[in-house]
C-alpha cells in the first residue's frame, strides 16, 4: 500500500541562495520538482515582496508559476508581530486581526496549512478559530525544540483543540525535536572557533548519552574552565532536547504537515543528527497524511568555511525520504 | 545568520561635493531571514575603526526615500524586503578615510518570538586610495 | 471494585522533626499506622545510624517495631556517593560495588523496591540487574522534576530493562513532576524574603500558562529587573516542568512504587501544585498496583516563619488520597 | 534546608584553663536529610564577627574522637550521622569573646547527585557575660 506521506520544501531552505542574489523563488520551486517534492511551503514575509498588500495578480502569477512546474502550495508560514512597537504589545484584538489577515491571505492563495509561532497564545488561538473555520484553513503550532510535543504550553492548544471539537486547530511539529545526535556541522564550526576537540567530545558524549543539559553546560563553564566557544556549544543543548518518537502516534491526529528540520546530510544521504529512521516508520505506522516539507537550516553554521548549497543538502534528504517511505522510482511521483 | 552579508564591502562610496565629501554612504541588507516592518529596526550603529557613529549621523533608503533611523521607530506601514539591498548614508565629514580601514554595522532587531533583541554584526576592512 | 493502590509514607517526611528530636522513628511509624498508611518508605543513610553496618539484631528490631503498628516496609531509597573521594569519582567497578551493598541490605530488609537515583548511570544499573533479580530487588530510578516520564534519560533506563527483558529494573515517579501550579509555600516564602507581590504574581501566571521557564526568567532579571528574591523564585521555574499525566498508563509497567511529593495542603485537604486529581484516576486506568507513599517536603519553605507540623500534612494528603482512590471507612484498611 | 539548625546557640563554651581560654566550641548537627561520609565535608568555616577563621584552627567530634578537618578529607570509613549533634572546637586565643558577636558556620558538602557542591550556612547572636 502506497503511503499517504507526500514530500516537499519549504522556501526557507533555499534562504542562503535567495539572500545571496543566487536564486530566486522559481529556481527553489523548479529544483523542488526535479527531485519529486511539489508541495511547497511558502513564508510570505520573505518570498512575497509585496506583503501585506499581495494583490490578486500576483497570487495568480505564483499558481501560474507553481503549475509551470507541477508544484503545489503546502503551507504558509505566518508570523505575529507582537512587539510592532517599541512601547506597548499588540492589544489581544490587534493579535487576533493580524492572524485574521494571515489567515485570509492564505485562503486567498488557496493554502490550507498554516504554520504558527509557537509563542502566540492558545487563548488568542482560540478567539481565531472560527475565522479558521471559515477560512478553511488548518492553524498547526509550531512544536519546535526545546519544546516536545508533551509539553505543557503544547498541551494547552491541544486542550482548546479538544474543547472546541475543532479540526482547524492543532500543531505542526518540526523534527528539530528528535535531534538524536548532535550534529557534526554544529561541532566543526565551534571547533573552528577555538572550542577544543577534547571539550566538544565531552559535550557530544553528554548529549548523546542524554545527560540534563545544565549539568554538561556546568561541567564545561565551571570545572573545565571552558573557552567561550565552548560554552557556547554547551549551551546549544538547551535548545536541543530529544523527544520520543513514540508519541507521534497520539499526536498524528492534530497535525497535517511537518516541518522536516536538518543541518545537514552525509554524503551517503543519511541525517547524522535527526532520528528521521524512528520518526517515519511511526508516522507511516499511525496512517498519517501530510508532507514532509524539508527545513534546511545548516547555512548559518558552515557559511564561513564553504559556499552553501542547499539544493545539494535538500537532495540528500529527499533520497533519505524515499528510501524510508519506501518510495519506487514510479511510486510517489504521480501521488 | 548572515552577519558575513550584512556590509557590501564594494559600495563604500563619498557622498557630497567631491572635493570636500560629507559623508559616505554602502550598501547593507537586513540580517534576518524575513523581511520587516521599519519600526522593528532598533539600532543600526556604524563604526569606523571601531569607534561609533551618532545615531543621528545615520539614514536610511531601501529605494522608498531615505528615512533617519528615529522616523524608521514610529514607520509601522513600510517594509524592508529579504534579501533587498539598501543604503545606509552617513554624515562623516571628509568622506570615509583614506587607507586602510574597518567599517563596521550592528543591527538590532526587535523580534517578537524571542524574549530578547536579535544583535547581527559584522565588520569589515576597507581600503580606500 | 477495590483498587490495588496502597497508601504509605517515606520518612522522609517527618526530617524536621527527626532532625529537631522531636520524633523519632517509631513516633513517625506509629503517625503513619494511625492514618492507615502502613507502608514505610525507609532512606538508610537517615534513619539507621549503624549504616552500612547494619546488624541482623537491628533489622529484627525494626520488623518487631513495624509490627507492633501492624506497618511493614515498602521502599528502600539509596544514594551512590560517586564523589566519595575528592581526587577522582568511583569507578564503575566501586559503583556497581555500591550499588550491590544496598541491594544487599535491602533483601536483608525484605524490602523488595529500591529507589535509585536519577544520576545512576543506566549502564552502570545494567551490569547491577543479575543481582537485582538474584535478590528479588525491583531498582526503580527516581523520574524527578525537571525530568519527566518521557525524557530521553529516562528511556535510556527503559530501553535497557526491555532489552534484558528484566522485571528488576524500571522507574519509580516522583509525584513532583505534576506540578500543575505553582506552590503557594513556595511564594510565600519568597515574598517573605523581599520579593514584591506584583512579580510573584506575574511568576506565578507565567507558569499556570505554562509558558517555557526560561522566558519568565529572562522577563523577569532582565526586564523587570528584579531583586534577587524574585529571581530566584523565577529560576524555580527550571526546577518544575508540568509533565503530561496522561503517559501514566505507558509507563505503568516499569513502576511499582511512588513518592508523593507535596509542598503542603490546604486545611480541606487539597494540593494546590500538584495534579494528583488527574493522576490518580490515570493509576486507576492503568490497574496500576503499588503505594503512594508520602513524602513531604514543604518544612524548608515554612520553617522560618511557623513550626513545623509534618504529621498535619501528612495526615492531609492521606485524607485527599481516600478520597481519589475512593476508599470507604473499612475499605483499605486491611488491604 | 536546615540552616537555621546548625549552630545551637546556647552550646557555645570556653575551652581551655578558665582564666586564660585557648578556644571555644559549640554544638553542630550536618544540614543534610542524610549522614555523611565524613570525606564529603569539603568546608566547616567558623567566623566570628563575620571574620572567618583557619581551618587548621577547627577540630570535629561527633562523639568518634576529635578529628581536624584535614584528616575528614580521607576519612572513608566514619559517618556524621542524621540530626546528631557533633562538637566543633575552635582554636581561639582568649575564647568567645565577651559581649554580643556574631557566630557563623559555613558547611560546604559534597552531593554526589548534584554538579556543584551544597552551601549551608547560618549566623547566631552571641551574648556572652
Ligand atoms: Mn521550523
Ligand atoms: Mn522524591
Amino acid at each position: 500500500m502506497a503511503s499517504k506521506i507526500r514530500r516537499g520544501v519549504s522556501l526557507y531552505s533555499f534562504q542562503e541562495e535567495m539572500f545571496l542574489g543566487k536564486m530566486n523563488v522559481e529556481d527553489c520551486v523548479s529544483f523542488a520538482a526535479s527531485i519529486g517534492a511539489k508541495g511547497i511551503e511558502i513564508l510570505p514575509e520573505q518570498n512575497m515582496p509585496s506583503f501585506p498588500n499581495v494583490t490578486d495578480a500576483e497570487i495568480a502569477g505564483w499558481h501560474e508559476m507553481l503549475e509551470r512546474h507541477g508544484c503545489h502550495f503546502t503551507c504558509y508560514d505566518m508570523f505575529l508581530d507582537t512587539k510592532l512597537r517599541n512601547d506597548r504589545l499588540l492589544t489581544d484584538d490587534e493579535q487576533v486581526e493580524s492572524i485574521r489577515r494571515d489567515l485570509a491571505l492564505c485562503n486567498r492563495m488557496g493554502i490550507r496549512n498554516m504554520r504558527v509561532l509557537i509563542f502566540v497564545r492558545p487563548d488568542i488561538l482560540e478567539r481565531c478559530v472560527p475565522y479558521a473555520e471559515e477560512l478553511d484553513v488548518h492553524m498547526g503550532v509550531e512544536v519546535h525544540a526545546p519544546w516536545y510535543l508533551d509539553h505543557p504550553w503544547i498541551l494547552r492548544t491541544i486542550e482548546v483543540a479538544d474543547r472546541l471539537g475543532t479540526k482547524h486547530l492543532g500543531i505542526l511539529p518540526d523534527m528539530g525535536i528528535f535531534m538524536k545526535h548532535y550534529p557534526p556541522e554544529l561541532r566543526a564550526r565551534f571547533e573552528r572557533e577555538g572550542a577544543r576537540p577534547e571539550i566538544t567530545q565531552f559535550i557530544v558524549d553528554q548529549h548523546e548519552q542524554k545527560v540534563m543539559c545544565e549539568y554538561t553546560i556546568y561541567e564545561v563553564a565551571v570545572k573545565m574552565k571552558g573557552n567561550p566557544s565552548e560554552v557556547r556549544m554547551a549551551e546549544t543543548l538547551r535548545h536541543a532536547p530529544y523527544a520520543n518518537p513514540k508519541r507521534i502516534g497520539d499526536f498524528a491526529p492534530y497535525f497535517r504537515h511537518i516541518q522536516a528540520k536538518f543541518y545537514g546530510m552525509t554524503e551517503d544521504c543519511r541525517d547524522p543528527a535527526h532520528a528521521y529512521d524512528e520518526v517515519i516508520p511511526e508516522l507511516l505506522k499511525a496512517g498519517w497524511e501530510g508532507t514532509l516539507s524539508s527545513e534546511y537550516e545548516g547555512n548559518r553554521w558552515v557559511q564561513d568555511v564553504m559556499d552553501v548549497d542547499s539544493r545539494e543538502q535538500v537532495r540528500r534528504q529527499h533520497e533519505m525520504f524515499k528510501r524510508l517511505l519506501g518510495e519506487t522510482a514510479n511510486g510517489q511521483e504521480d501521488a | 545568520m548572515f552577519d558575513k552579508y550584512l556590509i557590501d564591502p564594494d559600495s563604500v562610496t563619498d557622498i557630497g561635493p567631491a572635493d570636500s565629501p560629507t559623508g559616505f554612504s554602502f550598501t547593507t541588507k537586513l540580517g534576518y531571514y524575513r523581511g520587516l516592518t521599519l519600526s522593528m529596526l532598533e539600532e543600526m550603529t556604524v563604526a569606523v575603526d571601531g569607534e561609533e557613529l551618532p545615531r543621528e549621523a545615520v539614514s536610511f533608503d531601501d529605494g522608498n526615500g531615505p528615512i533617519t533611523l528615529d522616523e524608521m521607530e514610529t514607520t509601522y506601514d513600510r517594509r524592508w524586503n529579504f534579501g533587498a539591498p539598501a543604503t545606509l548614508s552617513v554624515t562623516y565629514p571628509g568622506g570615509f578615510p583614506k587607507g586602510e580601514h574597518t567599517l563596521s554595522l550592528r543591527q538590532r532587531l526587535r523580534i517578537s518570538y524571542m524574549p530578547f533583541p536579535a544583535m547581527r554584526f559584522t565588520e569589515k576592512t576597507i581600503v580606500k586610495e
